[in-house]
């Protein structure tokens, strides 16, 4: 019997910045049958996007499709015109993309974006429309679904816009569903709603889909096939079970590996610890707008934050998007000065303001950023990146410089020639290593660390962990962990800090995060972090209070 | 490993160019040329009366006919080069420099600094070009350094919103949040973190703006202020002979022409910027 | 020709719009302030004189029935009966004493208050009769009473946002800077005269507009057109050019009493590098006569004609330059648009002087404010001086030692003299040999150079007829109004 | 209305006001340092040095120059626009006209070039890259590059001179009927047309490619939305902000820039006045036309800030 979709030898080319073709999908074939999930998993620019793109019959600017067919439903999507294409999606095939914040238009009312895909392809009456996707939004268990569509996106969380994209797609009733990570930009607690309602609607409208992702467990829990990409070509395929606990290639072991958290022995446990705290913080109040009579900011993002970082020791700090944490390091960093409170370095007292700190206090503390695309100046090259510092802070010039630099980048493990090229012309986790080597450069005694890891896939995120683990041994650092992702912290630190709306909600030892929590968000935030096992999702119960 | 010096080679590291962008660059570099060497290569003094006919056509003696008074065009034309392109090279890299280190600093500063320069130039703007250049003349005279100051203070307002709207964007910038991390002052903070990073939108203004202030400056000698006779910039060359207009005298023409090639080419110039490649995907 | 015989039939009616080449805001409808062309044009129309210059530059009597004197000191001026200003009141003694008292208030801004002066009492002698006694003889004043600003409105005017005259044509219409409208007056006492139902004047201050404007047919008359236009105008058909040689010129300027005008030998070196022949040729493209450092055209009878025009001699130039050690020395010359060619007569000394070795810097100056900033003030500048009806006037606005507009700072006790006297001398011949011998010392001694007088040249449809050269300028002395009459 | 709103357009106003403020300053500052003396301009080279002097002292030229800033300042706040230094008339009496004839041409103008500049913008936008955008983009340079002196002259000379299809003055003609006054305007508003769309046009393309490259533009392809459609009701609604700023920007040189215009077409507008103005040193009208001008031109751009706040959905209740 005919699948859904057969995609046979499809080859992708793209144009590089000097005009040179390149192969970028390089012979990929796989089915999917009626009513079935499967998976697109692999490394960051592996093609997932690629591939699912060419399910609609498009490609990005610049891409081409050269080769190989993609029937849907029986009709080769690459052969047909572009007004017939034009004519499927939306009715045939449904898109719900990564980002739903970017993929709304800012100026248009929910619901009418909502319906437009009935309005393109004139499938009902714009009233028939409402009606229907009120009734998706009850079923994706969206709250005031009868209103909700009357809000702009901007009013409405990324949780929920989530699930709106997903009503968008489904309003056409298509025979087969896109995902492109529809989750990854959420929060957990966010995530395991989304995944439950994707879920449920799925398996009520029996539709086939493709869910692309990086994330094994995620994928675990929806999908009924995987395929492992890498490079432009499938690697592996095969059932979820089989994926899971029998992979046989190398990358996907790889995969699975990065996944299982390894245990973390401190660095300084063995040692006798030091009573006097590298870092400590003191009832930190801090927030963005004018101050208010109360003396307050207008909105008040840290409220009497306290924590202490033990010499040669780290600090995790977790909580959910917008709890406060990336304020908490720029504000000891004092880039945001508090309104009060105290930060101490090394028993000595840090003035609150950048500016106002001697060259020698900034030197020991440096923070670095989660995204090296922003915190790279695009203009300079990686050597000049790494040295400045070192020039800025130890006066070193000319060959000292330079040698030094070349230790630095041995150190993050990045070749030496790397000096010479620019941020742009490196990959997420080169350009991590020289975020980190700028730092190290400082010589400093405490990193903190915002989101470091973040926007790297896992296999990667894994092996910059391991670099920092490394360097801590060997230079005797003290990190501030800042993270959303539970296992990273597990796998780095020594103490753990869960935020939320700007305060501190409890504060334990990394080898107690399973089941030591005693806050009912710490355990919800816990609990929500997927597992391996396929049917994790079913078996957490529904919370309608993260909503 | 060897020590071989990891200078990018050329297949990693090049610059393309389509054609287009190309001939304008030759027509720019032609006149740019012209400008510096012109004046040496003009068969007459432009100043010289050298046909008793006006308005004359192309002949073997004058190569681009003669103007209103029987003086030589082409003389002229290759005078008025030094004039057309140094003002307006002078003025706008004056207005650009001048923006762009003020824009720069508002943005990094900010504050009252911010808030008074560009309140301040707004002011300045929302004061006519033409009639501004008209009550300036008239007060301190015209020369070639007043003209030059005049029309850089004309576009300097133009050059610091352009600058500043681009600086307060990179400002926000993770980088720029490390260098303040790390203790840098405002000097290192513009001149190495932001400034790298506007100049290519910064160099593609300042070609917009050096076509305005060509056509500026041939819009004041309109309105009789500009260089001073027997020398004259190209838009007083074209305004002086326009009553030879009706004949299509080369007189006229070939101002217009030589006004039109340098602008169009700087246009096209910049909109067709060589493009600095790298092939990332190897 | 037949076509002539019948052209010159005036017909009646029709809407003459005609352009000049200057306006502002400082237009005004009060003669005594008038100043620009504009001005001129539209008073001319709408007030008279008591005597105005026919095309001969004879003395023709206007408001006036007659004017006598015995010994040119006391004069009296007997006025036509019957006329009437616009709104119905009689023209009487009593406008001409009020108009020309004005000219004495200091708080008038009359632009002729020092050639005024003069007229010591003005009374009214009956209703249409006037004496004007003067403060020394003068046997010209028939002739200066033609002047534009001594127009005569009536008894008691202060408001001048319309006009009550006696001329040909009633204000409908003024806008300063803008336009103006007037219509025919009904009761013109003139009977031969305002043909045009209505009459619109306006400036075009920029010369291709104006030309472009004639040629589109938008306008029937296009004043003052540069000799550059005259190719594009002559090969149209219908347009026709009224030329007239009346005695302006531009005149370059050199201050006696400011470098580099006092070193001797300065001013007369740059009068023998005038190159007189180029300037009548190819700035002026033939529209202008030779002239030689002196105010008094070949027009006037008074012109002396033994004075020959000096000859272009760079060399004698030069050996005068080398004495008074200016040779090389950077000399700045101010030039501009508001002096009619003289950014061009500069050029043209300008590359005379590189010739021999003399740098003269030409500045160009905006041509608004020159003639309040510039003119009379720099150094070494140009100036225009529209034409003067007498010698008299020329003298002693422009050379006498105490002229309001002594434009090199000429001092001659002698000229002054001569000039006193030639006035009051009432026997023709004698006057002239006055007159010569002055033109003499000017051209020689002061330091002002006039290499040309230009023509004027007034470009029109050939609808437009009735319009012939005037001494007193273009545009018939700038009264064509009453006179012209548009072919159907 | 969102109070968030109200605060933002109320911060526009307050900044446009107070930019008004310094405007005046630096008009007033221009105007002094103008040379040349009204009273020996307006009494006449011969005028005895105690005119000269009673005359200053009445027109109050020997205060100290912030004292006169100070009563010009009031007199504008009150709308006493003061006397003509030229001719005495009042200055609010002479700039009327000629203020409603600048605002003629201008609207007229407007009402032609922004919608085919937005047109034209819009449809390259849409059609970028093809032969339609390249020869819209490369004559948009080409008029861009040629001086309005010589766009009008060619202008009169064809259109009036040899054609003889439009008059070559706009003003000298009398306008009793629609017909007749698109005749009238129709040479300046075509050489307007050249100077100001060509800037709108590109600022509208830039605008629209830009807004193009967004994910919801994207994603309304992948809903099967037509070409069209993307541009209409995705892009161009989010690209309202820079439009109306280029729009903006582009107009209030219909004001103060079109002083070749106006005097190639002989047409009497404000800015001939405020060049008449300079030439007779008639500081109170210099001083009120400067005025006008920023004003002008505060006015559009507050308007198109408000515009484009309001347009801002973020910003929307
Ligand atoms: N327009 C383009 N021009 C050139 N190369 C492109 C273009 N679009 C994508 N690529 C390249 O194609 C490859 C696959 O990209 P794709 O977006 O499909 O990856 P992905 O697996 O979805 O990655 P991610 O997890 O980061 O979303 C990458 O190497 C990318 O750099
Ligand atoms: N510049 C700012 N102005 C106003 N409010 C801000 C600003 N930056 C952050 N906030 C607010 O402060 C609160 C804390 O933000 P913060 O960036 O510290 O969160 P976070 O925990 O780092 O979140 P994420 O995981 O998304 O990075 C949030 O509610 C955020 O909206
Ligand atoms: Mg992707
Ligand atoms: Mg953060």
């Amino acid at each position: 019997m005919q699948n859904l979709v057969e995609i046979r030898d499809l080859k992708v080319q793209a144009r590089s910045d000097a005009g040179r073709r390149i192969e970028i999908i390089k012979g990929v074939s796989f089915d999917i049958a009626e009513g079935e999930i499967v998976a697109l998993i692999g490394e960051s620019g592996s093609g997932k996007t690629t591939i699912a793109l060419t399910l609609m019959g498009h490609t990005r600017p610049g891409c081409t499709i050269t080769g190989g067919t993609v029937r849907l439903a029986g009709r080769d999507l690459v052969a047909m015109p572009e007004a017939g294409r034009q004519a499927l999606r939306g009715t045939e095939v449904a898109y719900v993309p990564q980002s739903a914040a970017a993929a709304f238009n800012p100026s248009q009312r929910l619901m009418d974006q909502v319906i437009e895909v009935a309005q393109i392809h004139k499938l009902m009456t714009p009233d028939a429309a409402r009606v229907k996707a009120v009734e998706l939004f009850r079923a994706l268990a969206l709250p005031e679904p009868e209103t909700i569509g009357q809000r702009y996106p901007h009013q409405v969380s990324g949780g929920q816009l989530q699930r709106l994209a997903a009503a968008m797609a489904l309003i056409g009733g298509p025979k087969l569903m896109i995902f492109d990570e529809p989750t990854t930009a959420l929060d957990v607690t966010t995530q395991i709603e989304v995944l439950r309602a994707f879920k449920s609607v799925m398996k009520l409208g029996g539709m086939g889909g493709v869910y692309v992702s990086h994330d094994l467990a995620v994928v675990a829990q929806i999908a009924d096939r995987i395929v492992v990409l890498k490079g432009g070509e499938v690697q592996e395929e095969g059932p979820v079970e089989q994926i899971l606990h029998r992979a046989a290639h190398p990358y996907t072991r790889e995969l699975l590996a990065a996944f299982e958290p390894v245990p973390y022995a401190s660095a300084s446990r063995l040692q006798a610890e030091t009573k006097r705290p590298i870092l400590e913080v003191r009832n930190l109040v801090a927030g963005y707008g004018p101050l208010g009579r109360d003396g307050r900011p207008l909105k008040v993002a840290l409220n009497s934050v306290s924590c202490r970082l033990e010499r040669g020791q780290n600090l995790g700090v977790i909580g959910e998007s917008g709890s406060g944490k990336s304020t908490l390091a720029r504000a000891i960093s004092g880039l945001l000065p508090p309104v009060s409170g105290k930060v101490l370095l090394d028993a000595h007292m840090l003035e609150p303001e950048a500016r106002a700190r001697t060259k020698d206090e900034l030197r020991r503390l440096q923070i670095v950023f989660q995204l090296a695309d922003t915190a790279l100046n695009p203009q300079r090259p990686v050597g000049d990146i790494v040295g400045r510092p070192l020039t800025f802070y130890h006066g070193q010039k000319g060959a000292a410089r330079e040698a030094r630099t070349d230790e630095l980048l041995d150190m993050v493990r990045l070749p030496r020639a790397m000096k010479h090229r620019l941020p742009g012309e490196l990959s997420g986790g080169q350009k991590q290593r020289v975020n980190l080597a700028r730092a190290l450069a400082a010589a400093p005694e405490v990193i903190l660390c915002d989101e470091i890891t973040s926007a790297l896939d896992t296999v990667v995120a894994a092996a910059v962990i391991e670099l920092l683990k490394e360097l801590q041994r060997e230079l005797h650092l003290s990190y501030v962990f800042i993270s959303h992702d539970l296992s990273t912290v597990q796998a780095i630190c020594d103490d753990v800090m869960v935020m939320l709306n700007g305060e501190v909600v409890e504060r334990l030892p990394a080898s107690r995060l399973q089941g030591g929590a005693q806050h009912p968000y710490s355990q919800l935030l816990f609990s929500s972090v997927p597992k391996l096992d396929p049917n994790w999702l079913d078996s957490v119960p529904p919370r309608a209070a993260a909503l | 490993m060897h020590t071989k010096a990891f200078w990018p080679t050329p297949r990693r590291l090049g610059y393309h160019m389509n054609w287009v962008g190309m001939i304008a660059a030759l027509v720019v570099c032609f006149w740019a040329l012209v400008a510096v060497i012109g004046p040496m290569l003009s068969p007459y003094p432009p100043g010289e009366i050298v046909d008793f006919d006006y308005y004359g056509p192309i002949s073997a003696k004058l190569w681009m006919g003669s103007d209103y008074l029987g003086r030589d065009i082409f003389s002229r034309v290759l005078m008025g080069a030094r004039y057309t392109v140094g003002i307006s090279l002078a003025a706008v890299c004056l207005a650009c420099i001048s923006g762009v280190v003020l824009g720069m600093t508002a943005a990094v500063v900010g504050g009252w600094l911010d808030t008074g320069l560009s309140r301040f130039l707004d002011a300045l703007n929302s004061i006519p070009s033409k009639l501004f250049g008209l009550v300036m003349v008239a007060a301190i005279g015209s020369s070639i350094p007043v003209l030059i100051v005049l029309l850089g203070v004309i576009y300097t307002p133009g050059a610091y919103r352009f600058a500043r709207a681009l600086a307060v964007n990179i400002n926000t910038m993770d980088f720029v949040t490390v260098a303040r991390a790390r203790g840098e002052r405002t000097g290192y903070l513009v001149t190495r973190e932001i400034l790298p990073n506007i100049t290519g939108p910064v160099l593609a203004d300042l070609g917009l703006r050096f076509v305005f202030i060509v056509l500026l400056l041939s819009g004041l000698s309109f309105l009789g202020l500009g260089v001073q006779p027997p020398n004259a910039d190209w838009g007083s060359l074209v305004r002086e002979n326009i009553g030879g207009l009706p004949f299509g005298a080369p007189a006229v023409l070939m101002p217009s022409l030589a006004i039109a090639s340098l602008t169009i080419s700087v246009n096209l110039l910049i909109d067709n910027l060589p493009v600095k490649i790298r092939d990332r995907s190897e | 020709r037949a076509t002539a015989a019948m052209a010159a039939t005036p017909v009646r009616g029709g809407h003459l719009k005609a352009a000049g080449w200057s306006s502002s805001t400082a237009d005004t409808l009060d003669p005594a302030k008038a100043s620009l062309s504009t001005d001129y044009v539209r008073c001319c129309s709408v007030y008279n004189r008591l005597t105005f210059l026919d095309e001969s530059g004879a003395v023709v009597m206007e408001l006036a029935d007659s004017i006598e004197s015995s010994d040119a000191t006391v004069w009296t001026v007997k006025l036509k009966s019957g006329v009437t200003f616009h709104d119905g009141k009689p023209f009487t003694s009593a406008d001409v004493v009020y108009s020309m008292m004005r000219h004495l208030d200091e708080n008038t801004g009359s632009k002729v208050n020092s050639i005024a002066k003069q007229m010591t009492a003005i009374t009214a002698v009956d209703p249409l009769a006037v004496q004007i006694t003067l403060a020394a003889a003068n046997a010209d004043l028939p002739t200066i009473l033609a002047m534009h600003h001594f127009m005569i409105i009536a008894d008691g005017t202060t408001d001048f946002t319309t006009a009550n005259g006696t001329g040909a044509f009633k204000i409908e219409m003024f806008e300063p800077g803008v336009k103006s409208i007037m219509t025919r007056n009904e009761n013109y006492f003139k009977t031969d005269a305002a043909f045009l139902d209505s009459f619109e004047y306006f400036a075009i201050p920029d010369e291709t507009a104006r030309v472009n404007a004639l040629l589109s047919g938008d306008i029937h008359l296009a004043a003052s057109i540069k000799p550059q236009s005259m190719r594009l105008i002559e090969t149209q058909s219908g347009i026709d050019l009224v030329k007239s040689t009346s005695g302006n010129y531009t005149n370059l300027n050199m201050r006696l009493d400011m470098d580099p005008g006092d070193k001797a030998g300065f001013i007369e070196g740059v009068k023998n590098l005038l190159n007189r022949e180029t300037i009548q040729k190819s700035v002026m493209r033939g529209l202008a006569e030779v002239a030689n450092d002196q105010p008094i055209s070949p027009m006037s009878p008074y012109h002396n004609a033994e004075l020959k025009a000096r000859d272009y001699d760079p060399e004698k130039a030069k050996a005068l330059f080398d004495k008074a050690g200016l040779l090389g020395v950077s000399i700045p010359v101010v030039a501009s648009e508001a002096a009619t060619a003289s950014v061009d007569m500069a050029t043209v000394l300008q590359q005379s002087g590189a010739e021999i070795g003399m740098n003269f810097d030409i500045q160009r100056v905006p041509s608004d404010g020159y003639w309040s900033n510039y003119w009379l003030k720099a150094p070494v500048h140009f100036g225009n001086i529209n034409p003067r009806p007498t010698p008299d006037i020329l003298f002693s606005l422009l050379y006498d030692t105490n002229a309001p507009w002594n434009e090199s700072q000429y001092k001659s006790p002698k000229f002054d003299a001569m000039l006193v006297e030639a006035r009051g001398e009432l026997d023709f011949a004698k006057r002239k040999e006055i007159y010569d011998e002055m033109q003499v010392m000017v051209s020689n001694e002061a330091g002002t150079a006039i290499p040309v007088f230009l023509s004027n040249v007034d470009a029109k449809s050939s609808k437009l007829q009735g319009l012939k050269p005037n001494p007193l300028g273009g545009q018939m002395g700038y009264a064509m109004a009453e006179y012209v009459w548009l072919d159907a | 209305m969102n109070p968030q709103i109200v605060r933002l357009v109320l911060g526009r106003l307050g900044v446009a006001l107070v930019t008004l403020l310094i405007v005046s300053f630096v008009v007033f500052a221009a105007t002094q340092m103008l040379p040349g003396d009204v009273v020996e301009i307006l009494l006449g080279q011969a005028a005895t040095p105690e005119a000269v002097a009673a005359l200053r002292e009445a027109m109050h030229l020997n205060d100290p120059a912030l004292l006169q800033y100070g009563r010009w300042l009031i007199g504008l706040a009150q709308g006493d626009l003061g006397m003509s230094y030229a001719n005495n008339l009042p200055v609010a009496g002479m700039i009327g006209g000629r203020l409603a004839n600048t605002l003629m041409l201008a609207a007229v103008t407007a009402a032609v070039a922004v919608p085919v500049a937005l047109f034209l913008g819009i449809t390259t936008a849409m059609h970028r890259g093809s032969v339609y955008d390249r020869i819209v983009t490369t004559g948009i340079v080409a008029v861009i590059s040629v001086p309005e002196f010589m766009i009008a002259t060619l202008a009169v000379l064809v259109f009036a001179v040899w054609l003889k299809w439009l008059p070559a003055l706009s003003f000298a003609n009398d306008v009793t009927s629609l017909a007749e006054m698109l005749r009238v305007f129709a040479m300046p508003v075509i050489t307007l047309c050249c100077v100001i769309s060509a800037q709108m046009i590109r600022m509208t393309r830039a605008a629209v490619i830009d807004a193009l490259t967004m994910p919801y533009v994207e994603m309304a392809l992948l809903k099967g939305a037509s070409r069209r459609r993307m541009v209409m009701r995705h892009a161009l609604p989010n690209a309202i902000g820079p439009i109306v700023n280029a729009v903006a920007l582009s107009l209030s040189y219909l004001l103060g820039g079109v002083i070749i215009v106006e005097t190639i077409f002989n047409y009497p507008g404000i800015a001939k006045l405020m060049v008449d103005a300079v030439a007779t040193r008639d500081l109170p009208l210099i001083q009120t036309c400067a005025m006008i001008f920023c004003l002008g031109y505060l006015t559009l751009i507050t308007l198109a800030d408000i515009i484009a706040i309001l347009s801002n959905p973020k910003l929307r209740k």
